[in-house]
């Protein structure tokens, strides 16, 4: 029974944390810059796209990738953000919704193009794969693994938001605009800094999530939902909030699928709706 | 804007020229008609762009209106759509009292839901519609000694409507019938948006706070506009049952209520031909682009999104607005 | 004496550690103006924002007349003629300035739930929402969309939806808020015209107004009265000069 | 013409433009060519232009036209007004394609309304061809392959199996075909779970499948980016595929999974129709054709594209260009041929596909995981329809 149910513990905790690393980004930008990124997906799956293709065609180590992941998915966001988002800062939700599910449309048939339409497989290097047996269970390689670099990541961000120099411009910027830009604070860079870390952050929670579910061009709108309910969850703008929201949601996921797989797909959805009649703005939302 | 604030001493006057019927309001109701005679073979796709309009009328009444955002939406309109399948699959194929039957039942789904929807505002509020909607859709997919689940109801066949026309292959009974219903529906939505609750629906969009503040009954108007919303939504969900003989787990799905919701913020929210237009443009720009090449047809329409968002904001409608005011201010 | 139009008894309210409202008992007998003064942060609009229900006090009793209304909603108390306006503007943007006012009116008299009759046919509707815009000077410009009109006209709008509501006490929150002091005649003009069926409180900076209008004022200084009294006690009281010359420091 | 209306006959002289194209077949090809099942859809489509490449454009004397619609997935009223605008608007004489079975139990309406011959070429539901008399499938039955798969387990000595499907139609389908070809020889089934068809982490389902201990599991998904997960997430689990023996349909183990799961998809039993490693002669000219055309091996539904085509460009041969319904689907009925999946027939009967359901075992040749066939049931019909009433 208790191995059992740290198993479970365990494998809903690692793929929680895959929902973080694809969430965080969107957290960030929708909650401090107000800016409805529904192109969140999108730029997970250049993260994917760039690893996959960098792994078979290239035969890049896997381990390389993941930076390359990164960087493409923050570069793609760059651009995007200085061609179609900053002129929408001001626009409503609902023209910015539009425009991002433009770009959904425009990135899937994209996708669809250069990579075809079937799944792209990926194999990981053996020293990721397989598991080990402790007490009978199995624990997987790669998720201990996807545990554990999420941890540091987390770690990295939130240091980096709340103790440093660029986190405080960042919250500046976000607080108040014109107070920020009289403070001497280049608005526009760290707006285009925090885009293209959130983006980069979706790139690499892509290309660290197709080995558990698979990448095809759907992929920008298959996790749309997921991403949407974490956030929602965790509450605006809080990166804590996004962690404790995609480990609750994936070990209620994982548990759920196991002690009653015949609830299995109604529970992250009774999960949501409860924890948001409860706390309307989220577990640490403030608004 | 110079032509409306000139000196309208009598208040009276300036509300009655606003509810007049302006002549490109008449034009389009009789472009409607022109598919009859122009594309004759285009009819099953305008019957259900009409029925598509229809549907993105019912979302502009909450969002447009009252700005609240659904994502959904298709909660109701599937709901009307199965209802209206299982009466006929029960053996009562009369497609009117069919419909009544589907307007009633996602009305009462509407008003049980208004409940929750009018408590949230903002992500909330289009995370609560999205995983309501969600809900139903794994509902209908699990209830499949009801809804037949993914494989979609079997045995939906429609008697003639008014015991005279039968849906024919062609689409002309389908086409005429969700036209009627749609021009109805839009008289009643133009009178509701042009009654004193749709101006309190414009306030609620506006400013909640202030509304509380003149002593509005906020949530009690949130209520019954969901549960109109709702049934509109509904008779569109039973429309598409009745003309096209199926229904699907398609009908309650995600796909369904992005698409509405797109649609509607395409042509422009908050006026009533909004919906209209986007239904037209989308589903047109769609059949034409996925007629050329079936397999990316996604690219050309994802560019038309980002390119009125970029050069039309509000919408196509609103777009449209602001150059007519702004050529009309320089005119003069 | 007869039972005062509106009344609080020991309205107590915190933010965490934070003392926003201590022990508030006012009464406000019917037909007076009453001027809330005070220094920034005294807890001036919380203290409206609790008696207009935005806010929930976490002790003590709010009453209207004679009927307790502590735990009714903002709208119900607006219903029940409880009525404010906002320091910021708080307005609907894009409905001219006629429907804001309608709206108004339509929702006092519970019409705003029709939604099968036009607009047009509510004639005498119409007619009040023009008069309230007429007497407040907004009728040459009532069809503008609320969002086109002059800062000072927004705020007398501000009033006019008050009015609209048909109030027996009326809680202004700095409604000369951001009007130059020269354009600000037209708003204390209108404040001064009120019914003298309404008991008005209002908040207001400028002394010279506040001793022109009030016949009674109220000084608050850290979530508490200090002192209320009619405009020639208050200017007398030494507690209040030490807040306001002694205390200039904290503003 | 019962159904077409009465009241607006004048009109219908719109209609039926296909009077004067007589020089051409035109052939409306209804399927997913975007959204989730797109690869479906691109599938299909090679196989049915190779097929053409092949055996040229022209058929007894006609030019064989398509119009290739997309009907953007589970969409049936999209189905049936695209079939239909086929038919009333570019003037089909034949509807093709229909991936999911939704799409063609609404399209079949219209077949039978407007005596269209229509060539189902994947949705696998057994019940679709009995909505329309003009209607013949080449591509499979569910309760075909699992039934067969169920009986075959009970006799290689499997007992006792957990099972785990996807909960959605074909889904059910799988489960009950496997539990009765199972069961009905004797097996126990020890326990089953349906899992949501948008499933993604599959380790939950697996464990509960291995906490069950069972000889085997048997699992039945819808291709796409599940079954590489499932792979995984079986290695993951630590169940051994060569003691817990794993049982399922061949979406299973496409080429692409296979990949995806390496090593982990080493002795995995899956029954099918087809398999680009089929060992014949026409499969490998086929399989070598279509890689030249392109450069990817073709899977299931691409087979079920050509061979449509095939049973268009024979029945069109027998009825000497006539492209009316009732003439086709009588020239299509009892027809045999050898396909790149082997020997298969249309059933008189029923007009469904009858042909051999391999058994295969994933093993590793030549570096590659590949499907071997090791066992077969030959000429299997549709089981669920030679069960119903007649």
């Amino acid at each position: 029974m208790i191995t059992s149910l740290l198993g479970i513990l365990f494998d809903g905790f690692a793929y929680g944390m895959l929902l973080f690393l694809l969430s965080v980004g969107l957290s960030v930008t929708l909650g401090m810059m107000n800016f409805v990124n529904l192109a969140h997906c999108s730029l997970a799956m250049v993260g994917g796209y760039i690893a996959v293709t960098l792994m078979n065609r290239a035969g890049w180590p896997f381990f390389a990738t993941l930076p390359m992941a990164f960087l493409g998915a923050a570069a793609v966001s760059i651009v995007l953000e200085r061609l179609l988002y900053r002129p929408l800062y001001r626009a409503t939700d609902l023209d910015q919704s539009l425009l991002t599910i433009g770009i959904v449309f425009v990135s899937i048939a994209t996708a669809a193009y250069i990579y075809g339409t079937a799944q792209l497989p990926v194999q990981l290097p053996d020293y990721l794969r397989g598991s080990y047996q402790v007490f009978g269970r199995n624990f997987g390689v790669y998720r201990l693994f996807l545990i554990g670099f999420s941890l540091v990541i987390s770690i990295v961000l939130v240091s980096t938001l709340e103790y440093t120099r660029f986190g405080a411009q960042v919250r500046a910027a976000v607080d108040n605009q014109r107070m920020a830009r009289g403070l001497g604070i280049d608005v526009n860079g760290v707006f285009a800094i925090t885009f293209a870390l959130g983006g980069g952050l979706a790139g690499l929670g892509g290309a660290l999530a197709i080995d558990i579910v698979g990448l095809d061009p759907s992929f920008a709108f298959a996790y749309l939902v997921y991403v949407l309910i974490v956030v929602s969850v965790g509450g605006l703008g809080s990166i804590g909030g996004t962690f404790v929201a995609a480990m609750l949601l994936g070990i209620s996921d994982s548990a759920g699928k196991y002690y009653f797989p015949q609830v299995g797909a109604f529970l992250i959805y009774l999960v949501m709706i409860a924890i948001l009649m409860w706390r309307p703005a989220g577990l640490f939302g403030k608004r | 804007m110079a032509v409306m604030s000139s000196a309208v001493t009598n208040p009276h006057q300036f509300l009655q020229a606003q509810n007049r019927w302006h002549w490109i309001e008449v034009a389009f109701w009789l472009a409607t008609l022109l598919p009859f005679v122009l594309t004759p073979s285009y009819l099953s796709l305008a019957s259900q762009i009409a029925i598509t309009a229809l549907f993105a009328l019912s979302l502009d009444l909450i969002l447009g209106y009252a700005g609240i955002v659904s994502l959904g939406h298709a909660a109701f309109f599937g709901f009307g759509a199965y209802t209206a399948g299982l009466i006929s699959k029960w053996g009562w194929g009369e497609p009117l009292s069919g419909l009544l039957i589907a307007a009633f039942s996602a009305a009462v789904l509407g008003y049980l839901m208004s409940f929750i929807i009018a408590r949230f505002r903002h992500l909330t509020l289009i995370m609560m519609t999205l995983g309501l909607g969600l809900l139903l859709f794994e509902v209908a997919n699990k209830a499949s000694w009801l809804t037949g689940g993914a494989d979609g109801l079997q045995g939906v066949h429609m008697w003639p409507l008014l015991g005279m026309f039968r849906f024919d292959l062609y689409g002309y009974t389908a086409y005429t019938y969700a036209l009627i219903v749609l021009f109805l529906l839009f008289l009643l939505s133009r009178r509701l948006t042009n009654s004193p609750f749709g101006l309190a629906l414009r306030g609620i969009r506006e400013n909640l706070t202030r509304m509380r503040a003149i002593g509005a009954t906020s949530r009690s108007h949130i209520r019954t506009v969901y549960t109109i919303s709702a049934a509109i939504a509904g008779v569109a969900g039973g429309l598409l049952t009745q003309t096209t003989e199926t229904v699907s787990l398609g009908v309650v799905d995600f796909q369904r209520s992005a698409d509405v919701l797109v649609i509607l913020v395409l042509g422009g929210a908050g006026r009533l031909y909004g919906g209209l237009i986007g239904a037209i443009i989308f589903m047109v720009a769609r059949d034409q682009f996925s007629g050329i090449n079936p397999q990316y047809w996604y690219f050309p329409i994802g560019v038309l999104l980002i390119a009125v968002v970029m050069f039309l904001p509000n919408g196509i409608l609103g777009g449209l607005a602001r150059l007519v005011a702004s050529w009309r201010s320089r005119s003069q | 004496m007869s039972t005062p139009v509106l009344s609080t008894r020991g309205l107590d309210k915190n933010f965490g550690s934070l003392v926003v409202a201590k022990d508030i008992e006012i009464a406000l007998p019917k037909g007076v103006r009453y001027a809330l003064i005070g220094p920034n942060g005294a807890g001036k609009t919380t203290l409206i924002n609790l008696i207009t229900g935005m806010l929930q006090p976490d002790v003590g009793q709010i009453f209207l007349g004679d009927e307790e209304i502590t735990r009714l909603g903002p709208e119900q108390r607006v219903r029940r003629g409880l009525v404010r306006t906002f320091q910021i503007n708080t307005l609907f943007p894009n409905l001219t300035a006629l429907e804001a006012v309608t709206l108004a009116v339509c929702e006092r008299r519970g019409d705003a739930k029709t939604w099968w009759r036009p607009i047009t046919a509510y004639g005498e509707v119409l007619d009040e929402a023009y008069s309230i815009l007429t007497s407040l000077l907004l009728a040459p410009v009532c069809n503008r969309p609320t969002r086109e009109l002059a800062y000072g006209q927004q705020r007398l709008l501000e009033i006019a939806l008050a009015l609209a509501t048909r109030p027996k006490v009326l809680l202004l929150d700095e409604p000369a808020a951001g009007v130059p002091r020269d354009e600000s005649s037209e708003l204390f003009a209108a404040i001064t015209s009120l019914s003298q069926d309404i008991t008005v409180l209002f908040i207001e900076h400028d002394m010279n107004i506040v001793f022109k209008l009030a016949s009674r004022i109220i000084v608050m200084v850290g979530g508490r009265i200090l002192v209320e009294g009619t405009p020639a006690e208050i200017a007398a009281d030494p507690r209040v000069r030490e807040v306001y010359l002694g205390g200039a420091h904290h503003g | 013409m019962k159904r077409i209306l009465a009241g607006l006959g004048a009109i219908a002289m719109f209609a039926m433009p296909s009077a004067y194209a007589q020089q051409s077949v035109k052939v409306g090809v209804v399927m997913s060519y975007s959204g989730q099942f797109a690869d479906t859809g691109t599938q299909i489509g090679n196989g049915i232009k190779l097929y053409m490449k092949e055996h040229g454009d022209t058929v007894a004397g006609k030019k064989i036209e398509l119009i290739p619609r997309d009907n953007g997935g589970i969409a049936p009223d999209v189905a049936k007004r695209l079939s239909q605008e086929v038919i009333v608007r570019d003037g089909a004489d034949i509807l093709a394609g229909f991936d999911l079975t939704p799409n063609a139990l609404a399209a079949a309406d219209v077949s039978a309304q407007a005596k269209k011959f229509m060539v189902n070429m994947n949705a696998a539901t057994s019940v679709i061809t009995t909505k329309s008399p003009y209607m013949v499938r080449t591509s499979f039955t569910v309760w075909q392959l699992n039934e067969s798969l169920g009986t075959w387990a009970y006799k290689s000595g499997l007992r006792k199996v957990y099972t785990l499907v996807s909960d959605f139609g074909p889904g059910h389908d799988g489960e009950a075909a496997f539990q009765k070809g199972f069961k009905d020889a004797g097996g126990e089934i020890v326990g089953s779970a349906r899992y949501p068809v948008a499933n993604q982490d599959f380790a939950p389902f697996l464990q509960r499948a291995k906490d069950a201990n069972p000889d085997g599991i048997y699992i039945w998904v819808p291709g796409g980016t599940q079954p590489a997960a499932i792979g995984k997430a079986i290695a993951e689990r630590g169940i051994d595929p060569t003691k817990t023996k794993i049982l399922g349909q061949g979406e299973l183990t496409f080429e692409d999974s296979l990949k995806g799961m390496g090593d982990a998809g080493l002795g995995i039993i899956t029954a099918f129709h087809y398999d680009y490693n089929h060992q014949s002669a026409k499969n490998k000219a086929f399989v070598t054709a279509y890689n030249a055309e392109f450069k990817r091996n073709p899977d299931m539904f691409s087979v079920g594209g050509y061979d449509g085509m095939h049973a268009i460009y024979e029945a069109l041969k027998k009825t000497n260009g006539n492209a009316d319904g009732e003439a086709l689907i009588n020239a299509v009925k009892g027809m045999k041929w050898e396909s790149p999946r082997g020997p298969m027939s249309i059933d008189p009967e029923t007009r469904d596909v009858v042909q051999t359901v391999y058994i295969r075992r994933v093993e590793k040749v030549g570096g590659a995981l590949v499907n071997v066939e090791f066992d077969k049931v030959e000429n299997v019909k549709d089981p669920w329809k030679a069960r119903m009433p007649k």
